[in-house]
């Protein structure tokens, strides 16, 4: 799966899993991926609207936006354990994308 | 009474979250930023909580512990009756009456803070150590009502919803840490060590309160879509819920010993809904409890009527009791 | 289009529409975005620069980020709408890319 | 005069704008964060206007009829001439000229702002209801500038930018809410009201205004790069139309019956180009019309001319006028 | 490469880079991105946390994150660049994905 | 001395900055917003820089003229000692050596804000040029530091690192445009120009401060954890070096004529260690040391060792010199 792609000659092809979250389980994510394994992940503040509503400014919550790059196996776990654990009750929504890392064997 | 009502609408800081509802109704696209926003309720807490503790610093311990107590068990008694109406009389699941009874057992700080600055425009002098009272009332209700849900749901430890990172949540989340953090300052420098520091956490209080409001008024009118869905037992449960509460505090400050001030000030504690510290742990350890509805009781519903309505009146009443 | 993916068994291929535009433009890209038909959105705050120069700060007005996940056919209509309405006079870039998208059902 | 000006320049506010001009041009990467930016804006706008409100509550209806009908008329004719000039002596485009006609006709709280300081701190004073005025002076001119480019632009509705839009956002912009706002709040506060929030929004406010004028020299220095594009006709009218406006505003206001400072404070209101209501109005109803023309003859010409020399030059003439 | 996607006439496929670096980077970076020939970036702030620890706030130094739409050959460049100037020392991770882009010609 | 210390730890600031403390260890997600962070940040330095230009605009040259040279002598020795005891007593890198050098040679405007504070509150009185030292000594060692690491290295120009932007990153950027900035315009504004703003400035600083110092105390412990890693050694100099430095300082103080207060100034701006100038200056032209090496020793060790127990030492100090 984790090729390499024709970028530069150390850019492997890996997952991209992007998760959008209500900000209170910021913690609890994060968390979550260290354990999963992830060897990083990148976090930006946003907001947003969706099946649960519109989400912005500090009572409503706001939202965070979590990426971490995976190898394609991880995103797999991960999405699998968003699913068990956040879907049912909170506002979350997941997605993958491929991408072609520089140095991605870092990221393994 | 109505005067009384009246010099509270025409105070700056009601005011000035009527114009943020206006604003928001409006459909203006005026918000404080949200940095802007936590650190303002930052600044509250701690200004509270030091106020509080150099007075604390001055104050007899003896004058402080029934009251304590009284509002100790105000917090443990609250959300009893809060859960039992709202899951029998009002058919609700027993997440939605958990995370009621949650938050209006625990209290609001910027409710406090407003009926603070309402007693300082009517001239009545209230005692200095209520702060303690705010920080005690912030978590029992919580704690109780996140127990009842735990009971009532019989569900194992840690499947959805996690009791003891909720309560880690509330006890070092910044309601308290600042409430007692602050109380804890202001006691251990006293009230001439606060000196420098008045013309920033005293003198600009008001003001940054009111620029505080107006906020708020945005952020409650926003939430005025919602009350449709909320249905009619709701709306009538935020506007009976406080007027109970409020005068269950205000008898229960009378017999603890305060001042009608106080007296009236523990009425709007037990009157006001969290907004804060509640929230965060229900939505953690109550994930199955609808936001929009505890959401809105308290903020559409119970918070304005408060700050408008509640605040002279526990004030009244107070008065009468005291008279 | 819509194809299930490796990843889990409820995750579905997907379109995720990003569109960076001046700040100014926000309510109104919003607004439009639900008129067409989109299940949700997720904005973040931006600054950036290009062919109009250089966007930070609140004079010179900031970008927003908006990320849509939405079905293919949505996208197309998405971008045909910002490409007649937002391009001739304004600050804005928009790009698609592939993701695959946990419970993507959700979202059409 | 030219001490005056001198004492003008060495006012910490303007010596902070020039700090921050320098700096920006030494490319520190010093910047207020932007929510700051936003945050002291909302509250320059509605301290502003609540310290006219509580003036207001004071005042005669009658001495303030005349001068507000006075600077209505001056948001009404200003844009006008603006136009023609830009339009038939500067052949710019029907939509860069009712851009700069918006820009010019409308006002700058700033300025406002750092005008009042100029006068205290040469203690001459002013109306208490002057802020009213400003209130007056944001919206006309963006509406007839709107209009005369709906009509020459003979444009179907709802094709490229919507009128009615543009005004909803002036409206309802963060201008005129905290505006009309703050005098609504001081209006019905009344003096005494609002002495509970004065250390922040009163004694507070020459220091916040310094730190913002810091951001805004900053601001102002990245568009010097701008002129050059702009063009010597551009930067010629930056600097002609406050002097003319300004000397119009002076004697309108004479006539009205202002005081010298109530006056030079009119020609400040006439001189200064709105950089908050304007751009965004322009930005949704005009959008052809170029953001690095009007903003740069706003901002990086109008704007430091005003600060710097226009500010005295209105006051001596006021002086002259009443003298 | 450039090729016309489906989703309108006016899409072109182009490469995203992402690069996620130490918020003191920031200047550097896009002053480089500019040397190299890019038409226009688009910031964004963050945190995260990766190989060299956790990055918040303001003495940590966060993080930022830069997108920048490319000619895929350009593409290739940046992460040689990156590469070569910050690999060693600097928090920083770089990815390549493929998006359609909306009058993509204009950033070419 | 340590009833001087007692009362040092008492005062609100420091109190607020082991709440800080407590939090982060108790796992609190209490953190001040970054943009209010940087604007706090922005605040200090420039009302630093302001008063002590406003002081200095009264001061009489020749008394300011000794100490500021003694001052530069300070910030050009330090860092050589600093480099040779790392480097070969520790064993450290040389980019590592460099960069502590650059730390502990410059020095730490909150810590001074601190020790002004704490001078106040024991009625203590210091010159008022103080604000001119500091921004005499950010900037010297740093350069220093980078010079040596750029013989040692031997490194060609641009290959890893370029002085001269680091450089100009150190001069233009916001300590030194703020500090440097703020004296300037105090200095051309005067005592009674600044009058306007002090209540912002002046009367807010001891408030704002204390904020401040709560989010230090958070992020200091955020750092403890890299304690460990760190080493005894680097543990070990993070406590020597400010006595050392904060000795020499008071000595250097005393002999060039400073007042009690005064020395014990110049004790703790040798004493501290700078954690906004050089981390960024050193980031840029040494990317190759390790940031939590020196990060932790300068955050989570000598800043919280001076903010405690420094400033009560120096001051003891310098008593006793001038005694
Ligand atoms: N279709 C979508 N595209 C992008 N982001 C979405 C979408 N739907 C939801 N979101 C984001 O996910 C959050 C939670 O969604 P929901 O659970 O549907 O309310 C929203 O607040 C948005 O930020
Ligand atoms: N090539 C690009 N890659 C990423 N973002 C871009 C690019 N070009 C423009 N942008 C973003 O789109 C905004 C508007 O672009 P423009 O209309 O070209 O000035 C800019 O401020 C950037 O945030
Ligand atoms: N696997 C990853 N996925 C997403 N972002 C990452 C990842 N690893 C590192 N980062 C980001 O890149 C920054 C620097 O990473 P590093 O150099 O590994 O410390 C981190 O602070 C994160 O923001
Ligand atoms: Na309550
Ligand atoms: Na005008
Ligand atoms: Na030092």
């Amino acid at each position: 799966m984790a090729a390499r792609n024709p970028y530069t000659d150390s850019t492997v092809h890996l997952s991209l899993v992007t998760i959008v979250a209500e900000a209170i389980l910021e913690r609890r994510l994060l968390r979550d991926l260290r354990a999963l394994g992830v060897s990083g992940f990148t976090v930006t503040p946003a907001h947003g609207e969706g099946s649960r509503g519109s989400r912005t400014g500090d009572i409503e919550g706001g939202n965070v936006r979590v990426e971490s790059i995976v190898h394609p196996d991880l995103a797999a776990t991960i999405l699998q354990h968003v699913e068990a654990h956040y879907f049912e009750h909170y506002a979350v929504i997941v997605w993958v994308s491929e991408v072609g890392v520089l140095r991605g064997d870092k990221y393994l | 009474m109505l005067e009384v009502a009246g010099s509270n609408l025409a105070t700056p800081a009601i005011l000035a979250f009527l114009l943020g509802v206006a604003a928001s109704l409006l459909k203006s696209d005026l918000r404080l930023p949200e940095p802007i926003y936590q650190t303002i309720s930052i600044y509250l807490l701690f200004a509270i909580g030091l106020k509080g503790g150099a007075a604390l610093a001055d104050a007899d311990a003896g004058d402080v512990v029934i009251p304590a107590l009284v509002t100790l068990a105000l917090g443990l008694v609250i959300p009893l009756w809060v859960y039992a109406a709202t899951r029998f009389a009002g058919r609700m699941s027993i997440a939605d009456s958990a995370a009621l009874a949650a938050h209006y057992g625990s209290t609001s700080v910027v409710t406090f803070t407003a009926a603070l600055t309402f007693l300082q425009s009517v001239d009545e002098p209230v005692e200095g150590f209520l702060p303690t009272l705010v920080a005690i009332m912030e978590v029992p209700a919580i704690v109780v009502a996140l127990v009842i849900a735990r009971l009532q749901l019989a569900r194992t430890a840690g499947q959805s919803g996690d009791l003891m990172e909720a309560l880690h949540e509330v006890l070092v989340g910044r309601s308290i840490i600042l409430l007692a953090g602050g109380l804890l300052v202001g006691l251990l420098a006293g009230s001439d060590g606060i000196a420098p520091v008045e013309p920033f956490f005293v003198d600009a209080f008001q003001g940054i309160l009111t620029l505080f409001l107006l906020e708020m008024g945005i952020v409650t009118a926003r939430r005025f879509g919602d009350l449709r869905a909320a249905g009619p037992f709701l709306i009538g449960f935020g506007l009976l819920a406080p007027v109970l509460n409020g005068a269950v505090g205000v008898i229960a400050g009378d017999l603890a010993g305060l001042s009608a001030g106080g007296a009236a000030m523990l009425g709007v504690l037990a009157a006001s809904a969290s907004y804060i510290a509640a929230p965060a742990a229900v939505r953690i350890a109550l994930p199955e409890a609808n936001p929009s509805l505890y959401l809105t009781a308290s903020l559409a519903v119970t918070f304005p009527f408060n700050l408008t309505v509640g605040i002279p009146l526990y004030y009244e009443l107070a008065g009468r009791m005291a008279g």
